[in-house]
């Protein structure tokens, strides 16, 4: 060990000793403090009740389920129809301009409106449209809605990554003699979806939690299940409930989204 | 050949939709299929009327917006407390009324309050966003600031709880229901006569529009009011709300 | 009709109002190697991307053995195949092998088959001393390799005339020699070059004939020895004696 | 005109009318394929009523003057808060220990949960402790879970924009000697705030989409109007109306964030 | 303890697995300028950072006016006023002005009045021939006028020692002779400078000594005359015959 590692050592040491004892007393206050609320017992059975913990935790996690059945189908639906629509913004021949219109409206309509609203849109107007059952299922249509508006999200992302590309790569393939698709295709492309993956990370965390709107047109994913025991129960545990199953899903991947994020950015600069 | 012959969604069955969770007193325990409660109740009488046998009827869930929306519909009848108005009337199809059930105020350690007006107006109003609760208060109570809205009862029961309203206004036999039991100190603090509003809250079974199983159930309907069963029914099921005061 | 191999008339190009080549005559013959030399923005790599195509220019005309490949609405594809371009940086494909990187435009533009062109591949490798990083990814090669992968992606596709543009700009001065010596060796098969640079001491080396570009002309020409050691125009000497301090 | 631009005059000429034809018939295909759909009529009077649109048109935006409101108080709540909690998250000093590992659990709770059950448990549960009115308001405590999820967003977004400020930069200011806090304060910080600009344009415009849920606890905004109207009317037209409204806001506002979003990055590039 | 103004004993570092800096031992008298050549990642950027205490070293120590500033746990900030550095890239702060760059430090760390830091700014911004561009933002100057607002920034601490890092290795040929004829002009001051190079011809010409680093030694020093034309040791020999071809 040499004197820069014995003098880091001790500092360590120091730092551990202080930081331990300032978390406790913060601690210490918060526990201490809040059940002094006049409203605490009430608040405590209505949101922190551990027996409806308990009895709701199960079906929740089983109504969860849904939300992950849901979430794993339309996954490979919205990076196809993302990357279709970012090639069809960034198509250049003029006969193909109607198809860069309808890319660039379809990415403002529903990237502009809020998706519970596209869900309800969507999810009531089309099976109205006289679809015999099974074919209006609200399974169906609400996965079309967060469809949609998430593969306008992936096509800007998708984009942004075919842009970043650097141009001196599509000159070199130019120059190469290669066609345009085939520049796309085996130069732009693979090094664009490359770079987007971390974003997309972050799409898809945001998708997983937008799954649970799809409640509001019927599917009982665990939502609308705590939606349910709340009714029965009159009380709110099963949100938490709710709430604590989602972080066990999100957090780590947020937070691995976020180590891809910051790789890439390590990467870049 | 009974009336309904081809026109159920499925042939000899009949679908029923309730609320999910369905609410007492119109169900009891969540579970329709047991007839207990008005609405369960109403509906196997009304089956058995139309022809038939107790395990012909299937139940179903659904939401209001699942009830409303254009298209084909999963239930022949949709059982929860819809209030019958002209304008829902042009996208969907109620059958007669079966119950009409006067507006009730709800309120919570109401000790000091009086069941007048004037009181009433100085009120914190709440309501259920799809109950036609909130033309009433609009128009007859006409509170000083406007009312604080939700999705469903226990949204507005958490409001009162957690004293962001002072008052709601429920059907009377919801209101007896969530004054005695889910809210903690909560009384219902008087009724307005059914007949006194505008529109008289009737609530009747909704079909798609046009649906020609309207018929038959209409005339079950009459025939039961005609033999005083749903009148037995209700006396049953929905005793309780002698007592309540009426609000002038 | 020029006879040159490639030849240049009154090429001009502007960006927006900024007049970067202001009329350029030049004739390449075959199998002659030509360095242009002059300031930052004096348009030399301006005048190579229009030669290959890369800008459209605004007026004269470029031919390419009697054919003016400047024609506006000309099938650009089997022109820039016959013009091997190598760039400063971002050059190699990152996501693809060395020999991925060479075998791409053989396979999907010249349709070899993978036997074929994996043989010349290897043949190019090991001439240019690269034999043994083949199956590297750029990220794991040194700058100097990778210039001399791009070098041999542009040799894979069988060039008549090889553009360079300043190959050794972004180098460590130690790792310059080894991408020189590849230029001297094209050289020596008698590739045709044309060539812009900053080693003043490699141009005056090895150059057929320098190129002095000012302002998007091209000020001043003639053999190594005269342009360095007796340059006529003003603007000349002041740059050489800036640059060789 | 040179024999370029004469060249590409032409061309343009040529792409303009093919362009002009394509979408002409690609449009005209939209309009006569889909009224011929069956259930068109019930459609079209369920969500494209035009007397509904008329009539319900100025309370919806009324209505949304609500969220506008509500949008305009939080955002200064919102990046105050968010800074606060980036800074918390860089701190250095092992006192503070307690401080960094609060800013690593809030930002990962608040991001990890579905915003309207962040709202449901704010909004319900805070003033459930026995505040008095005005001070359980659903619009103070709804108004706080936004607040408290979008801070987590944007402190996650500053402190990957301080991050990104090159490590050479604050050397450069501690070498003329700087203390940390003068470094961060008018070294870092000021670029850091200039390159997160676009990124955070995005949540805001995320943010306004989401103070639409606020109506689930109670507020009268634009989503809850357009519920009312919907159950009076039981017609989904006030939907609709809702989408074109929060259109006319967004897709300006996404549009600028895309613009600055490109600008950024091309200046990086 | 050390008589030289600046003295290195024995310093090593490590980053991780790699040891940067093998042992160095080095005196550096008031008012002698050094230059430290050397091939890249040979440890001359590591060890400028290591004598302002960027990176603190694992072994060894170095001394300052007699003091072991090495020492851990010592107040930094007022060592590094006193050791002026200016880098290869990445200097100025872009949000801020020539002038504002050159002022926060005396703002905030010497605390000095506006009027006493402006005059003293724009002295030295005539000084350098900086005058006109003092309200110029950093984008809106070259690499050259940006290099040398980057020294009148460290200047305006008045430092006691100036390292400077290959800060001409990232501008044009063109511009570099700006840049050195300030160093040129430091010199002449008698500012005591300590400098890693690429330029060898502007080593060779102002340098009091060269050291040349390899694999985290200094392998050989000397003065110019002795390192260029006669130096010692093989590996000397090979790095300059590369470097000067
Ligand atoms: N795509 C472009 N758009 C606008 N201006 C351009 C473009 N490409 C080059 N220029 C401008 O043209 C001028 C000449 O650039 P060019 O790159 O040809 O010079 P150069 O002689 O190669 O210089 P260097 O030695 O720095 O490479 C410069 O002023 C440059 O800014
Ligand atoms: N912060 C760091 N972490 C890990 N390794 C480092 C770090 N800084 C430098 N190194 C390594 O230390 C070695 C010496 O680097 P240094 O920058 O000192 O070399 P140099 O002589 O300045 O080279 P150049 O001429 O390229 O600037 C290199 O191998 C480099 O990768
Ligand atoms: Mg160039
Ligand atoms: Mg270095």
């Amino acid at each position: 060990m040499n004197r820069r590692q014995a003098y880091e050592a001790q500092q360590r040491r120091r730092s551990l000793s202080i930081a331990g004892i300032s978390t406790a007393l913060v601690l210490a206050a918060v526990v201490v403090l809040v059940p002094l609320a006049p409203g605490w017992p009430a608040v405590r059975a209505s949101f922190f009740d551990a027996s409806v913990f308990a009895e709701t935790f199960p079906t929740l996690l089983q109504a969860f389920m849904i939300d992950v059945m849901i979430f794993a189908w339309s996954v490979p639906l919205i990076l196809g129809l993302g990357l279709a629509i970012a090639l069809a913004r960034g198509a250049r021949a003029p006969a193909l301009f109607p198809l860069r219109i309808f890319g660039a409206v379809y990415v403002d309509v529903f990237r502009g409106v809020p998706v519970i609203l596209t869900i309800y849109l969507i999810g009531f107007g089309i099976p109205g449209l006289g679809l015999p059952r099974p074919w209006n299922s609200p399974y169906i249509w609400g996965t079309v809605a967060l469809v949609l508006t998430y593969s306008a999200y992936v096509a800007e992302v998708l984009r942004s990554g075919i842009e970043s590309v650097h141009a001196s790569q599509r000159n070199a393939a130019i120059c190469l003699g290669l066609s345009e698709r085939d520049t796309m295709r085996y130069v732009v492309l693979p090094q664009a979806i490359r770079r987007v993956v971390p974003a997309n990370m972050n799409m898809l965390v945001a998708l997983q939690k937008d799954v649970a709107l799809l409640s509001f047109i019927g599917p009982v994913e665990i939502l609308r299940q705590a939606g349910i025991y709340k009714s029965l129960l009159a009380n709110f545990t099963p949100y938490l409930v709710a709430a604590v199953i989602f972080l066990m899903v999100t957090v780590p991947a947020t937070r691995y989204a976020d180590y891809l994020l910051n790789r890439d950015r390590d990467a870049r600069s | 050949q009974s009336c309904h012959e081809g026109k159920t969604i499925s042939a000899g069955k009949l679908t029923i939709a309730t609320g999910n969770p369905a609410y007492y007193p119109w169900v009891l325990d969540d579970a329709p299929e047991s007839g207990q409660g008005f609405e369960a109740a109403v509906a196997y009488a009304l089956a058995g009327k139309m022809g038939f046998m107790q395990e012909d009827v299937i139940w179903t869930r659904t939401s209001f917006d699942q009830a409303i929306q254009p298209g084909a519909k999963d239930f022949d009848l949709n059982m929860q407390q819809f209030s019958i108005t002209a304008q829902r009337d042009k996208v969907v199809d109620f059958s007669a009324p079966y119950y009409t059930a006067p507006m009730a105020v709800l309120v919570r350690g109401g000790d000091g309050l009086t069941a007048d007006m004037a009181t009433l107006k100085r009120l914190k109003w709440g309501v259920v966003a799809t109950t036609t609760a909130l033309p009433v208060v609009m128009e007859k109570i006409a509170p000083e600031s406007p009312p604080l809205i939700y999705d469903d009862n226990v949204n507005v029961v958490e409001a009162m709880k957690a004293g962001q309203i002072d008052a709601a206004l429920f059907d009377l036999p919801t209101a007896l229901y969530l004054g005695a039991v889910v809210l903690e100190g909560g009384q219902v603090l008087g009724q307005f006569t059914a007949d006194e509003t505008k529109n008289p809250d009737h609530f009747g079974a909704l079909m798609t529009e046009g649906n020609p199983l309207k018929e038959c159930v209409d005339a079950a309907l009459t025939e039961m009011k005609a033999d005083g069963s749903l009148a037995a029914i209700e006396a049953q099921w929905l005793q309780e709300a002698t007592g309540v005061p009426l609000i002038q | 009709m020029p006879e040159a191999k490639l030849s240049l008339r009154g090429v001009q190009k502007s960006f927006a109002d900024n007049q970067v080549l202001a009329g350029i005559d030049l004739d390449v013959h075959a199998g002659e190697m030509i360095c242009l030399i002059g300031a930052s923005g004096s348009g030399k790599s301006t005048l190579l991307r229009c030669i290959n195509q890369l800008e459209a220019i605004d007026e004269g005309s470029i031919w390419l053995d009697g054919v003016d490949i400047s024609e506006p609405g000309m099938d650009l594809a089997p022109i820039r195949r016959r013009i091997g371009i190598v760039f400063q940086s971002y050059n190699l494909f990152p996501h693809m092998s060395a020999l991925e990187n060479v075998q791409l435009a053989p396979r999907r533009v010249l349709k070899q088959s993978a036997d074929a062109r994996t043989e010349k591949a290897e043949a190019l490798f090991s001439r240019f001393g690269l034999a043994q990083h083949m199956h590297k990814f750029p990220d794991q090669l040194s700058g100097g390799q990778q210039q001399r992968v791009a070098v041999i992606r542009a040799l894979a596709m069988e060039p008549e005339i090889m553009l360079f543009d300043e190959i050794t700009a972004a180098l460590d001065p130690e790792l310059v020699g080894e991408v020189l010596s590849v230029l001297r060796h094209l050289r020596a098969e008698g590739m045709t070059m044309l060539l812009a640079t900053h080693e003043m001491g490699f141009a005056r080396e090895v150059a057929d004939r320098i190129c002095f570009m000012d302002g998007g002309r091209i000020l001043e020409q003639g053999n190594p020895e005269q342009m360095f050691t007796a340059p006529q125009k003003p603007r000349t000497r002041a740059f050489l004696k800036a640059v060789l301090r």
